[in-house]
């Protein structure tokens, strides 16, 4: 029962039906989308989250302090199911309170919004300290110069913590192409769960769940070189030793 | 343009109703259902995956319109969500190992691993009745895992719906098992056939639905379309 | 001495820290080509002044007047004050080059880069102008080979002379200078003191607060001794090094002897 | 995974209670008591009696889950990171290649390939299935525990190889001036000053370590997390079971963190 | 002068840098008792000379005797030497009591474990007695106070006063000591060199590098000079110190002064 032949039938990964090849990239690429909007949805949050922890009034921190806390001592599973169920409803709510009606949510924009939450929360810590390491003499300059704030943290405080912010960000990236995965529990149609289906219909669980291995793989090792152009190109101003 | 109407369905093979194949589409008799009732009352039906154990969220919270996933009308489900009339019924059965015997009643249950997927009427009821009796149940996401765990030989048996059981004892995987037998009805558990699922108060679409499901009966598409699937009527009694 | 424009009055200026008052009622002011140093002990309120003066700090009274135009200011709730027109205090800011005790050089940018960031985005000079002056500037302390360099790879003195380049390419109408020398090894101590002198040779208006006495007696038009908040004492070099009044200053230049 | 990150992805310290009485906080906390109250009064918590017998055995599963695959993953993280450092090569590159590979793919897949991957290959060679593993590998936390220590294993590998590469020679040279075998000095000096190094991570890795036991809940093993889906499964509420959920999460985490901060403050880390 | 015994010996070695030669045949002979101090400039091979002693820096060619026992050395494929018995350096280096510029003291363990650590776990003398042992080194350096605190928790003079004990800790024949104090801020070498001194006052067999002239010309019996790979001088420190014969050793004392 148990020939090496029979138990790897590499033809069922090609991209042409009955192969499930072709249903796996589809799979991969709604992952990649979502990783690629989650990411940036969380990178805008986070921002924006780091800016009032550091000079927000002192109800924005409180709020933005349970934020981060609440999304850091959760599991990533638990708070995916929550927002995937209880934060586009609460969204369709409050659209429709506003007047414009309820909104009709995509799989790929829950989503997108699901793991742009969760991203935001990390997003908010690695900003912020970033932020907090960039000395203080930096932005008193610029204003010294007559930069607007607005001036000071476009053209001086972004970019200066940019090398400090990169490699958190880049771990950030890497884990949100690994959270999409999470989606599969709740039924969204990501590589992860067409993976499943393809192995539950053909039964060939080891073979599919190693390609999809394989493809994860990818994603993390291209990135991880794109990653070190991006660092190599950020960090040059900053001296050998730092 | 026809209403667009969004079709909840558990985003996992359940042959031979409805499992999605190799080039990404659904198909099974329930799509075929779907295809057809749609047709029907003019719908704009868009086939949208949901995990089934969060089906019914995904309903009451507004992700899908309706669910076609060979849900069975139970007053358990009645309290939350709404149906339509049914559109088949078939009873539940058990299958095992070959080599082992056993009846499906409690007492041949008694002390064997019981798999059954959650958040189904066989959950219910096996807690209920085997697992009182001392069966183990164990809980699955998805039917197909039930299936594949009896097969690895870490399950005793599986209850479920007894045509998707015959669909895998034909697969070359279920060729382990055979049949048991059916388990004694309790319609309070096991309700009286499957529906579609739909959310409370859309009545309007409920009753296009009904409609719907009484013109293919009648006009002949509902056994047109059973018959590639099935040689029983599968609308059951 | 003809009758020069008041490039800087600052007039009773207050500042507290809290229960803290650093400056109380300091009253100063500064004409075209003055060249002011502003000396006393550590903590005596040199750089609060300083900074006073184009409101990185926030006075608690008194006013600023620069070229002419007085900042307005309004009253917080809490007993202090803060300025009416934020557009304001961004204009006048760019008429004062401020050069840090610690540089400030923005890390990210190389140094033409640094040079011509304020001129292209406060003062809206076209790119290409503004590097041809940066040039120029850098040509002038003697950093232009290191143009495309970033802060990082320089030496603190070169950092330093590259941060007066850049407070100089705003054309300010002073510059204003915190210990420019005070985090510098001693060597490189003097190739800054020398950019410095040179300005003051070319009487540009300029506030300094150093502890180079020496460098202070050789530059300056006008001393400043600034103790416990008030000006103690003031005059030319000269006559204050010379023949100090008050006892402070007497036991302040023999302490740095 | 550098530091800063992970107490980005985790709670390592909670928030301090200093000036907890500031006006804003006294209408925030007002606003959040109103919210406690509604959620409490106006959604349905009939259920909670009947399941709290199971939810609290769901609870000791999760913690025995933790417990055992950070404990599991740990000691097999030293070998990750001393191999790492130094060689021999073989094993450096198998180390690494581990470490990227778990790294690199989810936590969600590994269990998956586990559990329906290789245990549907393990029933059919007799060999296995006669054998005394079988009643073993017929279970699923066999797999859970499995998947959740390798993965703690990699991250913490990488951790614990900064920590190895860490150890300032110098300390290594005194230990072998004075006469220690190789081994007496990976016993006595490298390794406990390795993990020592390693041990402010250690917070950050478990909360982490515990933010991935709900993932079990998928292959059957029956955590708090799979309690509370039998809740919304047979209660079809959507909200509360969840709510709890997070609740319950939160006071684990806690826990977990002041656990410990009142273990590290008994060793004193300061300087290198 | 009585004949005292050997306590080291080493004779004619070399060690090899790749192309490097930084000790070139160096000989010197320590009697029990002798304190030897060695001087030179900064590459000149001291601290390899003393790393040389207990095969942390395994030599080229020579031999190095302890106590009468010769360390048994077999060429390796590469034209240098290793130990042919591991056995026979651990025990020899357990009579050597090395004593390193930067401490190297074990981080993770209080300033007791650190000292009880090798006789414990090396010499296998029973814990308790280990202890007090220790507990009267510790004592004698004056750090009895800080036994069970950390290292980190230390200052430098204090953490090399810990490192001394510990070494002390295993009895050993002979002290090697390179730079101990020049990790130190000035102010903190003063209570290392009166702890070392102390030990030259006892007579304890000691090799110690240093840059402290002062010191060495102190409590030395005798001074080596190495330059360039070889001794260029030794003798009484009030000789070499008082009449420098070589130009490379009156350059350098002069360079010290
Ligand atoms: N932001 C601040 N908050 C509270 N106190 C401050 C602040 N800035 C300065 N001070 C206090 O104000 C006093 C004057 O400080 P200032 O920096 O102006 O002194 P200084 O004359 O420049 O001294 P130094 O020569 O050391 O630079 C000091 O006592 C200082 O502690
Ligand atoms: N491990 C090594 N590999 C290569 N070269 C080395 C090594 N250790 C030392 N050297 C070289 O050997 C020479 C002597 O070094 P050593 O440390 O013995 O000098 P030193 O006399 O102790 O000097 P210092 O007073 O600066 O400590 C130097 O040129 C040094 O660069
Ligand atoms: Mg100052
Ligand atoms: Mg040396």
């Amino acid at each position: 029962m148990a020939d090496a032949g029979s138990l790897i039938n590499w033809s069922l990964l090609a991209l042409e039906p009955p192969g499930w090849g072709g249903v796996m990239l589809a799979g991969l690429w709604q992952s990649l989308q979502i990783a690629v909007g989650g990411y940036a949805l969380g990178l805008i949050l986070g921002t924006g989250g780091a800016m009032g922890k550091l000079y927000g009034g002192p109800v924005t921190k409180d709020l933005l302090e349970v934020y981060t806390t609440l999304v850091r001592a959760v599991p990533e599973l638990v708070l995916i199911l929550i927002l995937y169920y209880a934060g586009t409803d609460v969204l369709n709510q409050l659209s429709a309170l506003v007047g414009f009606g309820p909104v009709d949510i995509s799989g790929l924009a829950a989503g997108i919004f699901v793991i742009g939450v969760v991203q935001g929360a990390y997003s908010t810590e690695v900003l912020r300290g970033a932020i907090k390491a960039v000395p203080a003499g930096q932005m008193e300059a610029a204003r010294a110069y007559g930069m607007s704030p607005f001036q000071v943290m476009r053209r001086i405080t972004l970019p200066a913590m940019l090398p400090h912010a990169i490699p958190g960000l880049s771990n950030l990236w890497l884990i949100a192409t690994k959270d999409t995965a999470l989606l599969a529990v709740v039924g969204f149609s990501e590589l992860t769960l067409v993976t499943r289906q393809a192995a539950g219909s053909t039964k060939a669980y080891l073979l599919f769940f190693c390609a999809a291995g394989v493809l994860y793989l990818m994603i993390t090792l291209v990135s991880n070189v794109l990653i070190g152009f991006i660092e190599r190109h950020y960090r040059r101003g900053m001296a050998r030793a730092a | 343009a026809a209403q667009q109407v969004r079709v909840g369905f558990a985003a996992e093979p359940y042959p031979p109703f409805t499992s999605p194949d190799a080039s990404g589409n659904w198909q099974g008799w329930e799509v075929d259902f779907m295809k057809a009732i749609c047709a029907e009352a003019k719908l704009d039906c868009v086939i949208t995956p949901v995990a089934w154990d969060g089906i019914i969220p995904a309903l009451t919270t507004n992700k899908i319109d309706m669910i076609i996933g060979s849900m069975s009308i139970t007053a358990e489900r009645l309290q939350t969500i709404d149906f339509s009339d049914k559109y088949y019924n078939s009873p539940p059965g058990i299958i095992g190992a070959k080599d082992v015997k056993f009846e499906a009643t409690p007492e041949g249950l008694a002390g064997k691993t019981l798999g059954v997927q959650v958040a189904t009427i066989h959950q219910v009821y096996a807690n209920k009745y085997f697992g009182e009796a001392g069966a183990t149940v164990k809980e699955y996401q998805t039917q197909d895992e039930a299936n594949n765990d009896l097969a690895a030989g870490r399950i005793d048996a599986v209850q479920a719906d007894s045509i998707a059981l015959t669909d895998f004892l034909k697969t070359e995987q279920g060729a382990c098992c055979d049949m048991k037998g059916t388990v004694k009805d309790d319609p309070e558990i096991l309700g009286l056939g499957v529906g579609v699922g739909l959310r409370k108060g859309e009545t309007e679409l409920k009753d296009k639905i009904n409609a719907a499901i009484k013109a293919i009966r009648a006009n002949g598409t509902y056994d047109t379309f059973s018959k590639k699937y099935f040689d029983f009527d599968v609308y059951g009694g | 001495m003809t009758e020069r424009a008041e490039a800087i009055a600052v007039r009773d200026l207050h500042k507290r820290f809290g229960p803290l008052e650093v400056l109380k009622g300091v009253s100063l002011t500064a004409h075209e080509g003055d060249v002011i140093a502003i000396i006393g002990g550590s903590g005596s309120g040199k750089s609060t002044f300083l900074r006073c003066i184009n409101m990185l700090e926030l006075p608690s009274a008194g006013s600023v007047t620069i070229h002419g135009e007085t900042i307005a200011m309004k009253k917080d709730g809490h007993g202090g004050m803060t300025p009416s027109d934020r557009k304001q205090v961004q204009r006048l800011r760019s008429r004062l080059g401020m050069v840090f005790q610690s540089f400030n050089l923005w890390q990210h940018m190389t140094i033409l880069e640094n040079v011509i960031e304020a001129p292209v985005h406060v003062l809206g000079v076209k790119k290409d102008e503004a590097i041809s002056r940066a040039e120029a500037l850098l040509r002038r302390v003697g950093l232009y080979e290191k143009r495309d360099a970033y802060p990082a790879f320089l030496s603190g003195g070169q950092q330093q002379r590259a941060a007066i380049a850049r407070a100089l390419a705003i054309q300010p109408h002073v510059m204003l200078f915190d210990e420019p020398t005070s985090a510098l090894d001693p060597e490189l101590v003097g190739e800054v003191l020398s950019v410095i002198g040179d300005l003051a040779k070319e009487k540009r208006t300029m506030i300094l607060v150093t502890h180079e006495m020496k460098f202070a007696r050789n530059v300056a038009s006008h001393v400043v001794f600034l103790a416990n908040g008030v000006i103690e004492e003031q005059g030319p070099p000269d006559e204050l090094f010379g023949s100090p009044k008050s006892e402070r200053l007497k036991k302040f230049i023999s302490s740095i002897h | 995974m550098s530091d800063p990150t992970i107490t980005a992805l985790a709670l390592t310290d909670l928030p301090t209670k200093k000036s907890i009485f500031k006006p804003h906080r006294i209408v925030l906390m007002a606003i959040a008591a109103a919210v406690v109250f509604c959620i409490v009064w106006f959604m349905r918590w009939d259920w909670v009696p009947e399941y709290s017998d199971r939810l609290a055995d769901g609870v000791g599963m999760t913690l025995i889950m933790l417990a055992s695959t950070s404990i599991l993953g740990f000691l097999l993280a030293v070998p990750i990171g001393l191999v790492q450092v130094t060689g021999p090569w073989p094993l450096k590159m198998l180390a690494q290649v581990f470490c990227t590979v778990i790294r690199g793919t989810p936590l969600l897949l590994q269990l998956w390939l586990l559990y329906y991957g290789l245990g549907s290959l393990f029933p059919q060679f007799p060999e296995i299935r006669n054998s005394f593993l079988w009643p073993y590998l017929r279970e699923s936390w066999p797999y859970g525990v499995v998947a959740l220590t390798l993965s703690f294993a990699a991250y913490e590998g990488e951790v614990m190889r900064g920590a190895f590469a860490g150890v300032p020679s110098g300390e290594l040279e005194a230990a072998r001036a004075y006469g220690m075998s190789p081994f007496t000095v990976f016993r006595r000096i490298w390794l406990p000053r390795a993990v020592h190094r390693a041990l402010p991570t250690l917070t950050g890795e478990t909360v982490l370590q515990l933010k991935a036991t709900p993932l079990v809940a998928t292959i059957t093993v029956i955590d708090v997390y799979a309690i509370i889906s039998q809740v919304r499964q047979k209660t079809y509420l959507t909200y509360e079971p969840l709510l709890l959920l997070a609740l319950i999460y939160l006071c684990l985490t806690a826990i977990l963190v002041v656990g410990f901060r009142y273990f590290e403050s008994k060793i004193p880390t300061r300087g290198a």
